[in-house]
């Protein structure tokens, strides 16, 4: 039940991201992610950057060796898609800050254009290691969303990481929700700052993931299974049910730290 | 109401339908989850004595709703890892049984008294994976194999052993009576059928390793024929596993000569909800027929139901 | 248009789609029929040495459409009455390939000199009905009783002989092996899988005989793995059969390691003209991926394709 | 993918006649048939004589030992049941002719009900061994059928085959069709009268059934499969295609006259 469908289209988004699009049919929400099998390879999970009409899309950031060989493949060549898996992120807020880091943006920006959609005003604190590598920043902008900028040497925005300028967007302004998607230890800080001012947050999680059907338990998440009841979660029942930011499981479902 | 507790090798289920190993059962918690939600009792994943991967993605493919096929590669966290998984499990109220699969009789010998001592009330003994070399079927494939397995687990623990059989056989039934031969309390049946799948596009099996096993509904008939054979050959207790999605997938196995269950791919396709649905709708099944308990089902298809069992 | 004709053991076949043994096999007419429907040759019903009724009815069970259990028993009007409806179907166009059931090399090698006289192109060796006491996987389930067979039947007719073997074995291509080392032409993998239906609510199996086998889209997997691995063990052609019921269906067995293919369920599910539709969907699949042949995707799955096979 | 059903009415239509009703679902066409299985015993074909509605019903004639027990069922009993199958009469006749000879009203019955409540005017030859085993008399009657009855002994209608009737009906007046069910022989003489008078005429054939799907070959008739091609065909394709009247196929596929 695997598609096989050709990539159309490689666009290079920063030095370590790429956007590979595809025709593919399924219905799909924004916060949700497929299946991308790359043949000889890997299959790996990969949220859906582009989620509507007929050419659909990854984004995809050079972390371990399947990545690396992904965000090289061309247009034209041949993958293998399923899905689209999990829950998505709920459109119904007004007023939005998403927090991305590194490849967060990519499940963050179709997110945040469907919520622009609905009438929202979004705002979003965006950040990198470096200006070049800010993810889909004119994306945010063409929406319509206003873009805070951080990095970590400074060279676009604020210097630092992208948790104080999120921090600070909390302290002065109202919210009613908070989205956020980066690394596990930024998604914490950014939870953290969203209770303390109380607006709701809700993150999108990843784990390592096998079936993506709920049934191997790969991607345990406390009572939960990232593919099936995630990759979304308010952030209150990720710390209160949850091992969140303080371990995951490796390949053969053993704890590691992280 | 129909009353839906079995009894099985000693344990009391509050009803039949357990966990099948493989599904949900990698983590403590979620063993207790598949409890909460209805099972009558939980298996492990299979744990091996040092902790193990499972082969690269991909390693499902599903058939519309009426199969899968697999090949995890048995990942498993490793026996030194998973007490701590069992006491979740336990602390959540569930009772647990372990899987374990090694390579040498020894192996599974010497997992099995670990695994005892996590305080699972019995181990089924995984002797049936088609797709991991050097396990399952490699070791467990021929009834001399299954013998001196369940022989040398039976003497090194005091808990019942449930030796979980493959269809990849000749003569499953054959591998039943070497499982009673060698002292098991139980035998389970069946494990997933050898299978493959092409993608055509790509040239290539669809599976990271190539072979795999087809479970799901496809796979029922081929499960009840089983059991089926055990019940008439054997005096063992039968788990019937494969394909158990409805009250009725359910009900036939009993009638075949089951007196337990394993639910595991209806899960993917049905949510873990899928073990409320079985035990109320098996439930509503045994009134409409007039059968007053479950365990008053099992083997009732065969001419002279429980009769028909060998003697002695 | 990608060419669909395949040589088969010396048969030129105008497609790769037979018509599977035991389905519209009977008639020399419907062995016609099926020919002009477009298939690229057809194989009898299994025929003995006498006549046989076959098992009473219910003899089939089916679900949905993925699947169909059958015990029809090896009904057949006898080989003394048989080359008449040869002759019809000869009479028709139709490559004719003749299937036989005996129960020991003596009475197969007997079967086939006579069915060798009606003109058929080769024969088939039923080594494989999972439930006809006395036939079928009783006398072809060992590697042995495969060699064996074919030997005697190898030596006593100038025809190709294809070997049907079995899937309900520990080693369908151990089997296959066998069949090679007998002399066989070519193997056909696979007959039905053993399985079972209970109907709950009469408290009985459902086919009159208890026991029968599984065909159709769910032992599609299943006929996969056992082409794949007689594909990497032997050097025989392999006749792929179960569960083919559309293009997709029938590249995957190709590209398995299959040279020719058999249809059988789908035309309970689709009617006769699934043939017609079978090889045009081929046609333009072959197209779609830039296959100029059938005969260049044999084994195309496997690494290093052609090249994977056991060299002698 | 048989439904067990019970038996809710048991009704004797004639000393060797039994209709048994039972609750069914599927919708059905008149003409086609139904595989009804006794558990413990067989399963036999059977065109089901009440075709719409929630109470379906088979009229069995004692024949040899399942269809003689399959009428000894009584109300409450169980059978499988699985179908319809094949194809039914074409209903668009106006002036119909339906012959039925032994249990073959069964099948014209319901039938000749359907044509009738299209606008058809039937007039039925009715034939039976002796007056009391003429079947659905009434119910043609109470169609607004006209009946004309001959048994073996002349206890009612003419006294002989059911044959001469029909010939004279064919003789005397014009119609559209002739349906006929019977024994063999029988339909075979009605559709010389048939032919002899320029109406084309159709026959409900039985053969030997085992799978009902088109598949097993036991119901080959020339290149026909009488389960699925059939069991209604027209007389014509009948008798230049198939060996129907010359011989038929027993159980285990060999050719025996008759
Ligand atoms: C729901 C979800 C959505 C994701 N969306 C994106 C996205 O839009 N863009 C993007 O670049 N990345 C995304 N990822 C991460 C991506 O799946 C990979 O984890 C990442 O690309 C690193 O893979 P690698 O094989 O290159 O790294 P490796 O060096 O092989 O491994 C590095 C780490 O990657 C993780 N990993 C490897 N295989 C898997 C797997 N099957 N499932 C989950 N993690 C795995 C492991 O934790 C491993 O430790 C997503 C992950 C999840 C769970
Ligand atoms: C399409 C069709 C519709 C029919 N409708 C009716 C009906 O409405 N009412 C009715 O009384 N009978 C009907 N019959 C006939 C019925 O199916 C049986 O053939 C008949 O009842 C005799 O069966 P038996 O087992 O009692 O006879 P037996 O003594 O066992 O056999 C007598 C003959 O019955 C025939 N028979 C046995 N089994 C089968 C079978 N599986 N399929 C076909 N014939 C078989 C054989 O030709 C056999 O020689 C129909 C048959 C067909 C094919
Ligand atoms: C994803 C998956 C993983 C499995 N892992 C194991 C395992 O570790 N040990 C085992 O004994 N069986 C394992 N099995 C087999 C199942 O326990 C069960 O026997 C089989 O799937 C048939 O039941 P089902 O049709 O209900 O799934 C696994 C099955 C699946 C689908
Ligand atoms: C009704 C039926 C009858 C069969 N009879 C025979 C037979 O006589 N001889 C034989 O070798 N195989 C027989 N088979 C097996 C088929 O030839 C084939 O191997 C099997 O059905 C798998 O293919 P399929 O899924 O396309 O049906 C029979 C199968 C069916 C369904
Ligand atoms: S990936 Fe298998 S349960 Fe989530
Ligand atoms: S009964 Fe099997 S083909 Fe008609």
């Amino acid at each position: 039940m695997r598609t096989v469908v050709r990539i159309t289209e490689r666009v290079v988004e920063t030095p370590s991201t790429v956007t590979l699009r595809f025709p593919y049919g399924p219905a799909a929400a924004p916060g949700q992610f497929v299946m991308v099998w790359v043949p000889g390879d890997d299959e790996l999970p990969m949220s859906l950057s582009y989620v509507d009409g007929p050419s659909r899309g990854v984004t995809v950031k050079a972390m371990g060796d399947t990545s690396r060989r992904i965000l090289r493949l061309d247009a034209g060549q041949p993958i293998g898609v399923r899905g689209p898996y999990g829950r998505g992120f709920d459109l119904s807020a007004r007023r939005l800050l998403a927090v991305a880091g590194g490849s967060g943006a990519a499940v963050l920006a179709p997110a945040a254009e469907a919520a622009v959609a609905r009438g929202a005003r979004v705002t979003v604190a965006l950040g990198a290691t470096t200006a070049a590598e800010l993810l889909f920043g004119d994306r945010f902008r063409a929406m319509g969303a206003e873009v805070v900028e951080a990095t970590d040497d400074g060279s676009a925005g604020v210097r630092g990481f992208v948790t104080g300028p999120a921090d600070r967007l909390l302290a002065e302004r109202s919210f009613d929700a908070v989205w956020t998607c980066g690394p596990e230890v930024m998604m914490l800080k950014v939870v953290g700052s969203a209770r303390a001012h109380g607006v709701p947050a809700h993150c999108s999680v990843e784990r390592h993931m096998k079936c993506a059907l709920g049934m191997c338990d790969a991607c345990a998440l406390g009572p939960f299974h990232v593919c099936s009841d995630g990759p979304v979660f308010a952030a209150d029942r990720l710390l209160s049910e949850t091992e969140f930011g303080r371990f995951h499981r490796d390949p053969s479902g053993r704890r590691v730290p992280g | 109401m129909a009353e839906l507790g079995v009894r099985l090798a000693g344990l009391e289920l509050r009803n039949p339908f357990l966990l099948a190993s493989g599904i949900w059962g990698e983590s403590g918690v979620s063993l207790g989850g598949a409890w909460s939600a209805g099972a009558g009792g939980v298996i492990t994943k299979s744990i091996g004595s040092v902790p193990r991967a499972g082969y690269p993605n991909p390693t499902i493919e599903t058939y519309d709703r009426w199969g899968m096929l697999n090949a995890m590669g048995l990942p498993n966290p490793g026996i030194d890892e998973y007490p701590t998984e069992i006491a979740a499990a336990r602390a959540a109220g569930a009772p647990v049984i372990g899987s374990i699969f090694g390579a040498t009789p020894e192996e599974f010998a010497e997992l099995a008294r670990r695994m005892a001592a996590t305080g699972v009330l019995a181990l089924e003994l995984n002797l049936s994976c088609p797709h991991a070399e050097g396990y399952g079927t490699e070791v467990g494939g021929t009834p001399e194999e299954v013998e001196a397995i369940v022989r040398a687990v039976s003497r090194a623990v005091r808990l019942p052993v449930l030796a979980k059989i493959t269809p990849n056989s000749a003569d499953p039934a054959g591998l039943a009576e070497a499982a009673e031969r060698g002292g098991a309390a139980a035998v389970s049946a069946i494990n997933t059928v050898r299978a493959l799948a092409i993608d055509v596009r790509l040239r290539r099996p669809v599976l990271a390793h190539g072979l795999g096993g087809l479970s799901g509904s496809a796979i029922k008939p081929v499960g009840l024929a089983c059991v089926w054979q055990i019940y008439e050959r054997t005096r063992l207790p039968i788990v019937g596993v494969g394909g158990i999605s409805r009250a009725e997938d359910a009900l036939e196995y009993l009638m075949a000569g089951a007196t337990a269950l394993e639910v595991g791919t209806a899960i993917a396709f049905d949510g873990i909800s899928v073990f409320g649905r079985l035990a109320d709708g098996l439930a509503r099944l045994l009134d409409e027929l007039g059968i007053a308990r479950a365990a008053d089902a099992v083997g009732a298809a065969h001419p002279g139901g429980a009769a028909a069992r060998p003697s002695r």
